[in-house]
């Protein structure tokens, strides 16, 4: 579904990733993992087209690595980005409404917007506040829910247990199973790796902006002293 | 006192200044014609006005648009006082509060100008500090056009748009090259003393100033007060060597030229406020003579009035198109001279 | 009695010509932060157009209105790629000198290419003739005017509020990167953004050439002056508050030249500022944007 | 000592915060936990002034700390460090530190602690230049440079994995073992919030419903319905 | 020195870009060259643009000095003229101001300065000795402090000499330049309940054309007066669709602007010759250089000082304007006749054109 091939990232003069290469195949949920400043994030918004990067991105069996942004959303991909970026003037709804943005089918999207906001009750209850004034936990809840609005092939997910309340990170990680068991492909970027792992049919270890390890869980947790050094899982 | 290393480099970067500046006022007085002198002249007034404006907008990062009007009430404040009685009973025959019947020598009216027009932009500034972005911008307008609705309006004091004339010419270029570089030591001091560094941090994150114990309206204050006193030193320059004063020249057209020259050398340093003067007042000059349609190199250009316009226009456009932090950037004229780490 | 309605109608013609001009500020503002004191400018080129029409000999009115408001969208679309393009992302410093650059260019232009002094226009004239209105005598401009700016705004409420695009370009001056990211096309926000700013500006311009008769290079610049000073007091980015900012505008103002004594007649200005100064003072952040408290969000 | 009493924030019609009453000692690390939207990054902003509260009262060391503005507060060592970074980018590390050093009440403990956060060689940099890791101890660092009699830290540890969370706590255990401040920390680190702190408050909907030693809370009832979840699917 | 160079530092664009003398100028002293030059010296006009700015304005005069020029102008605004005379003194250089009818520059400040015009009571006392001629009683004044003494005291003149001639000045109002709806005025007018004959404003276009228009919208029929700011082309324009409009406008003004006047005269040869003179104001110009030139041919000298004194003490000095002008008894100022400008079916005509006798006297 996802192919990346010799993907160089850099920020200014600063090169951040340094010619990856990975697959995520269809239906799947691959992880990303590595410690601060791997170039996880850098990776995404590459693939995302939002940072310049050099490569070659296929998806769903075409190129899509000079196509803009909003051409690659329109193929099937979209970001619950690190950081949320929700958006803090719109209302919830509105941010539901506008996550939809490229669809055309009133009725369909309403009732995806319905389904997220009984998903997450708490969205339902401050559905006319301004999204800016949820807390932490809501608006990451409302950042996954608005990147499924647009019904994607993809799912790009960057760090989605970001700053949330344990029973929260559980639900969520429960959410994503249920995205996978779905049909939906998954490139998850975690820090929780155990987690992450647990969930991943696949996974590459990222450091520098290199990849170093990659393998299913079973395969990379065998060379657990990288995996130590690297994700802190003992 | 003891300064600390940014202050001490601040000190080295501003001496580079003054050496510039020095050694253009020599240039100019031992190799120029009287026409480039008053040009020059007029630069320096601007550089006044210029440095002035980079305390407040450049530490505080807010845009204040009356920067003319407080260089305008120092240089009326000044001439009011220092020009001789026998001039101002034909000038200003009405004056209220026995404004033509007295005349102090220029040095103490130009303390008084500084005084008064302290005073004005404390009561002001107590306003300013308290809103933010365009609040700041839109208020500070609103005080440019009431100062000139009172200059215009008061023909009794201040005589509108008419000549206010007959203010001794006591200031030479040396006096302004003087000036200048005791103001650019004052600015660059600023910039680097507590006050500027903690103004400086208001300006990245106001809340995360809030926080660390940082009183923000106070030193906005401070900024304010401190660029409107050297604003009046400005336009105590200005009255002092022109001899005649009006309304006019303290409104929208300076406000914009010396906005351009702030933001082209860059307003977050002293160097760029430095820069952009010399490059805008410079620059200016010779599109001038381009407007006019000179012969060069052996072809007849063509008149092209406006050229200026679109040139300064132009260079605005161009500098937030492709160094939004002017040309210096957050550099100072030190850190290309020095190393970076001492 | 009559006195009072009367100059009551006047402060709400004033008032509807600087909430129309605000309002084309305001847009703009609340999609990418961006003061554009340009908007003058493209109220010139719309009084410009109409001068080119009558050298044309083309005086038929709709070709007169509709070329006009064409050409003040065009510009305001052009201004949008040529110089606003590169500032889309910077601080709202950057943006407004931007917009002064553009400005002062602009007007070097007119005065380059047509004329430093005003140029008459006469082709509006028949939009104006006196109306009996509750018993007031106004002008038909100035009933046009108010109609026209209601219209305005209820369609503006509308589409911001119901159309995804409308709220892609609230969400855009947040964070447009993310508006990208959700598959809106940015360029569209944008354009479509300064098209209306355009299509105000160009329907200010109407008003504006039916009243004046003529346009020089500064044509814009006074009311778009005060159009900023309305944004602002009635709160900057919102467009309710742009309205209501050009209406307090407009009272403040007729009640300054009505009330004033003569002698302090000349203090007109004077005034009108130190009212709106004041305003500020009270409501730093504007009249229709509460005062927000500022916390740690995330 | 901090003391909170009866301390209620609404926002419009939501109870952020509902009469929260609470001490910390100096010399004591005080976690404070709950789920999201809990009230706790309020709580952080009532106390350190840049939200007011609708009722109840403040005190610090017995003095009231209410009518007191955010830059008031911190020069009477109140400080924070923020979750969404708040360093002064155009400044540079050791101006980001002075900042702080300026208004606060002169503090010794700020020399030892830049070697101690790592920011010895970084001190002449611009704070805009630094890596994330760095940005997050340098806030620690500056409102260290208040000499704090209360520290709050909202959420230091997120977006941090296990290695650099521990490599975290030390460098804290060396704060409060330097420092006789009153430490506040947030987090949802569990495990990270367990072997730092003495006591844990947790906060749900906005009011306090458990504070204990840490054992006591992970055993309490209320806080696993409310915060936890399923013991099982807990990561720590 | 086989040229006589003049000085021009104006303002060629900005808000004063309305004088652009230089124009006038320019053409006058192609005229003269093509015809043998002054006294067989070529005359060169030098122009460079003030843009209104003093401080550029004050450079461009000692830029020009040091050139050599034999005379100077300057923005016609008294904060400039002042300064610029000022500096202009020890090069026995004087300034010649065609189109300056402040009267501040009168007062004795500097003596190395012409107007070649009247200053504004003369204008305001024309002006009002015809309306009191066509029956008018009442008036009101409109006054603004922007425009100096010309827009805030040239009403008042004109108001005094109609209270002498036993009208009555109903109201003074203020404006602002660049007034673009004058409802609130004109209910004020109507709420004075009385039968207005005249209103008077010194001001330019467009706000008289919008003034005039809204008047009449209104239903105030009466005369609408004013001075030498009228003397616009695109005043005219506004009669195009309906001469009726300017039947009842007139204004006294600089010099003759109607048809057969030399003035248009002037613009329709300069025309020819390549240079566009577009009204009174770029026309006064050529005074400038008309003035220069026969004194260089006079005086046989190319030198300043005695330039300037052979103008000051001529009985009369032939310029374009008008037949010719004195500075003999008045020393700065030219007292000429003022010419009264009206229209008849959209076209300007010659209303009077004399020197008027009661003026105020107290205007200095
Ligand atoms: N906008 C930027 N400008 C300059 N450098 C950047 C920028 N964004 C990221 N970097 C640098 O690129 C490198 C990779 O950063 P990235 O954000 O991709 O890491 P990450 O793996 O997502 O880390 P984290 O776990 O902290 O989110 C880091 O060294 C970072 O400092
Ligand atoms: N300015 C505001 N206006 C309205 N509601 C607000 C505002 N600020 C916070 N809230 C609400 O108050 C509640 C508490 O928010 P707070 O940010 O304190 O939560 P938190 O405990 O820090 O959560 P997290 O762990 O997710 O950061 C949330 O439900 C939030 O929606
Ligand atoms: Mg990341
Ligand atoms: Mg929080």
């Amino acid at each position: 579904m996802l192919n990346v091939e010799n993907l160089i990232v850099s920020h200014g003069p600063i090169e951040a990733v340094h010619g990856i290469s990975f697959a995520v195949d269809k239906g799947r949920c691959v992880s990303l993992l590595g410690p601060n400043g791997a170039g996880k994030t850098s990776t995404i918004s590459a693939l995302m087209g939002v940072v310049k990067s050099s490569g070659r991105i296929t998806f769903d069996g075409a190129d899509v690595s000079s196509l803009p942004v909003e051409a690659r959303v329109q193929a099937g991909m979209s970001v619950a980005p690190e950081g949320r970026r929700i958006f803090s003037n719109l209302s919830v709804e509105e941010n539901l409404v506008l996550g939809g943005a490229t669809r055309s089918d009133r009725t369909a999207k309403d009732a995806d917007i319905a389904h997220w906001l009984e998903t997450f009750p708490i969205l339902g209850e401050r559905r006319d506040q301004p999204a800016g004034t949820l807390s932490g936990g809501e608006q990451q809840m409302l950042a996954i829910s608005r990147a499924l609005m647009t019904r994607p092939k993809i799912l790009l997910l960057d760090e989605p247990s970001l700053g949330l309340a344990p029973k929260i990170v559980s639900q969520i990680f429960q959410m994503i199973e249920r995205l996978k068991a779905q049909g939906i492909t998954i490139l998850l970027v975690e820090q929780n790796a155990t987690q992450a792992l647990r969930l991943s049919d696949y996974a590459y270890l990222l450091n520098n902006g290199r990849i170093v390890a990659e393998g299913t869980k079973e395969t990379l947790g065998q060379s657990s002293a990288l995996m130590a050094e690297l994700t802190g899982i003992a | 006192m003891i300064l600390n290393p940014s202050q001490k480099r601040g000190l080295v970067g501003a001496a580079i200044l003054a050496a510039v500046l020095i050694t253009i006022g020599l240039v100019v007085t031992y190799f120029g014609s009287r026409y480039q002198l008053r040009l020059v002249y007029s630069a320096y007034v601007n550089l006044l006005v210029v440095l002035a404006m980079q305390v407040f907008m450049g530490n505080a990062r807010l845009t204040n648009l009356s920067h003319s009007a407080f260089m305008g009430i120092g240089a009326y404040v000044a001439a009011i006082c220092v020009t001789p009685v026998t001039v101002k009973s034909i000038s200003l025959p009405d004056a209220p509060w026995g404004l033509n019947a007295f005349s102090l020598d220029p040095v103490s009216s130009a303390l008084l100008a500084i005084a008064i027009t302290a005073v004005l932009a404390l009561i002001v500034g107590l306003f300013v500090v308290r809103l933010t972005g365009s609040g700041v911008t839109i208020f500070s307008l609103a005080v440019l056009v009431i100062v000139h609705s009172v200059f215009l309006y008061r023909t009794d004091i201040f005589k509108g748009n008419q000549a206010f004339f007959g203010i001794p010419q006591v200031f030479s270029l040396t006096s302004i090259v003087i000036l200048s570089v005791f103001v650019v030591f004052i600015v660059r001091l600023f910039r680097e003393s507590r006050w500027g560094i903690q103004l400086r941090a208001c300006a990245d994150d106001e809340v995360g100033a809030a926080a660390m114990g940082v009183n923000i309206r106070r030193l906005r204050l401070i900024a304010w007060v401190l660029s409107a006193i050297l604003l009046a030193v400005a336009g105590i320059a200005y009255a002092y060597f022109l001899g005649t004063i009006s309304a006019r020249p303290f409104y929208f057209n300076h406000v914009f030229l010396t906005l351009a020259m702030l933001i082209l050398g860059g307003m977050r340093t002293v160097t760029g406020a430095v820069l952009g003067t010399l490059l805008i007042s410079f620059g200016l000059e010779c599109v001038r003579w381009l407007e006019t349609g000179p012969v060069l190199l052996g072809i007849d250009l063509p008149e092209v009035l406006g050229l200026s316009g679109i040139a300064l226009g132009t260079v605005i456009v161009l500098t937030m198109a492709l160094r939004p932090g002017g040309i210096m950037g957050d550099q100072e004229i030190e850190d290309l001279v020095l190393k970076k780490q001492e | 009695m009559e006195y009072v309605a009367q100059q009551m109608m006047n402060a709400l013609a004033f008032g509807a010509e600087y909430a129309l001009i605000a309002l084309g500020l305001a847009i703009v503002f609340s999609i990418m932060g961006l003061v554009n004191f340009a908007h003058g400018e493209v109220i010139a080129v719309g009084g410009y157009t109409m001068v080119a029409f009558a050298a044309l000999a083309l005086n038929n009115p709709f070709i007169v209105i509709g070329g006009a408001i064409a050409a003040a969208i065009l510009m305001s679309l052009l201004l949008e790629r040529v110089a606003f393009r590169p500032v889309r992302y910077a601080d709202p410093t950057t943006g407004l000198l931007t917009a002064f650059g553009v400005s002062i260019i602009l007007q070097n232009v007119f005065l380059l290419a047509v004329s430093p002094r005003p140029v008459a226009v006469t082709s509006l004239y028949f939009l104006d003739w006196p109306v009996q209105l509750l018993g007031v005598q106004v002008s038909s401009l100035q009933v046009f005017e108010a109609v026209t700016t209601v219209l305005v705004i209820v369609g503006l409420m509308l589409f911001l509020k119901r159309t995804t695009l409308g709220l892609a370009m609230r969400a855009a001056s947040l964070d447009f990167e993310m508006v990208r990211m959700v598959g809106v096309r940015s360029n569209r926000v944008f354009a479509v953004a300064f098209m209306v700013s355009g299509l105000l500006a160009g329907l200010a311009c109407i008003f504006i050439m039916a009243r004046r008769g003529s346009v020089d290079p500064h044509l814009g610049f006074n009311p778009v002056l005060k159009a900023f000073v309305a944004c602002v007091v009635g709160g900057f980015g919102s467009l309710p508050g742009a309205v209501l900012g050009g209406f307090l505008l407009g009272a403040i103002e007729v009640a300054m030249l009505v009330l004033l004594p003569q002698e302090y007649g000349g203090m007109k200005d004077a005034f009108v500022f130190g009212i709106i100064a004041l305003v500020l003072v009270w409501r730093p952040d504007g009249i229709l944007s509460p005062p927000t408290e500022k916390g740690d969000k995330i | 000592m901090l003391e909170l009493n009866g301390i209620t924030k609404t926002f419009g019609g939501i109870h952020a915060v509902e009469d929260v009453t609470m001490s910390v000692a100096p010399g004591e690390v005080r976690g404070l936990i709950g789920p999201n939207g809990a009230g706790k990054t309020t709580l952080v902003n009532l106390i350190s002034g840049l939200l007011t509260h609708s009722a109840g009262s403040l005190l610090l060391d017995s003095e009231p700390l209410d009518h007191l503005r955010a830059h008031e507060r911190a020069a009477r060592g109140v400080a924070r460090t923020f979750q969404n970074l708040r360093v002064f980018p155009s400044l540079s590390v050791a101006q980001n530190i002075d900042v702080a050093r300026y208004s606060g009440r002169g503090a010794e403990i700020v020399e030892a602690a830049i070697p101690e956060f790592g920011l010895s060689d970084k001190l002449n940099q611009n704070a805009g230049s630094l890596a994330y890791g760095q940005l997050r101890r340098l806030e620690i660092v500056r409102a260290l440079a208040l000499n704090p009699r209360v520290l709050m830290l909202d959420e230091p540890a997120a977006g941090m994995n296990e290695q650099e969370t521990e490599a975290l706590g030390r460098s804290l255990t060396w704060v409060r073992t330097h420092s006789d401040s009153a430490i506040l920390v947030i987090d949802h680190d569990l495990k990270f919030i367990m072997s730092l702190c003495d006591k844990i408050t947790v906060l749900n909907m906005g009011a306090i419903i458990a504070e204990g030693a840490p054992e006591e809370i992970t055993k309490n009832q209320e806080v696993i319905d409310a915060y936890l979840g399923e013991t099982d699917e807990r990561a720590a | 020195e086989d040229t006589i160079k003049i000085g021009l530092g104006v303002p060629m664009t900005g808000d004063l870009a309305i004088y652009s003398e230089y124009l006038g100028a320019r053409c006058m002293a192609d005229m003269i060259n093509a015809e043998g030059g002054a006294g067989g010296k070529k005359i060169e006009v030098l122009v460079q643009d003030s843009a209104g700015d003093t401080q550029a304005a004050i450079s461009l005069a000692q830029k020009f000095l040091d050139e050599g020029v034999v005379m100077l102008g300057t923005t016609p605004f008294s904060d400039t003229m002042i300064p610029v005379a000022q500096i202009a003194q020890p090069y026995g250089v004087s300034i010649f101001q065609p189109q300056s009818t402040q009267v501040e520059m009168h007062a004795g400040i500097v003596d190395n300065f012409f107007t070649g015009v009247s200053p504004d009571p003369f204008t305001a006392t024309a002006a009002a000795n015809h309306a009191l001629s066509e029956g008018v009683k009442n008036v009101v004044l409109l006054t603004s402090d922007e425009g100096g003494s010309w827009s805030a005291r040239t009403p008042l003149w004109f108001g005094q000499v109609i209270e002498e001639g036993g009208g009555k000045v109903l109201a003074k109002m203020n404006f602002s330049f660049g007034t673009s709806d004058w409802s609130p005025q004109i209910a004020d007018m109507k709420a004075l309940g009385e039968e207005i004959d005249a209103v008077y404003i010194s001001s330019i276009m467009p706000d008289i054309g919008v003034l005039v228009r809204q008047l009449r919208s209104a239903g105030i029929d009466a005369w609408v007066v004013g001075s030498d700011g009228f003397d616009d082309p695109s005043l005219d324009a506004v009669a195009a669709d309906d001469p009726a409009i300017l039947e009842k406008v007139f204004f006294a003004t600089l010099a003759p602007s109607h048809n057969e006047s030399a003035v248009v005269k002037f613009m329709a040869d300069c025309k020819e010759l390549g240079h566009d003179v577009p009204g009174l104001f770029p026309a006064t110009g050529a005074d400038t250089v008309k003035a220069v030139a026969w004194a260089v041919e006079t005086s046989g000298s190319s030198d300043p000082a005695v330039i300037a004194e052979t103008i000051r003490t001529a009985e009369s000095i032939p310029v374009l304007t008008v037949d010719s002008i004195s500075f003999k008894d008045t020393k700065t100022y030219a007292q000429r006749t003022i010419p009264v400008i009206g229209y008849k079916d959209g076209k300007r005509v010659l209303i009077s054109n004399e020197i008027p006798e009661n003026t105020p006297k107290d205007w200095n």
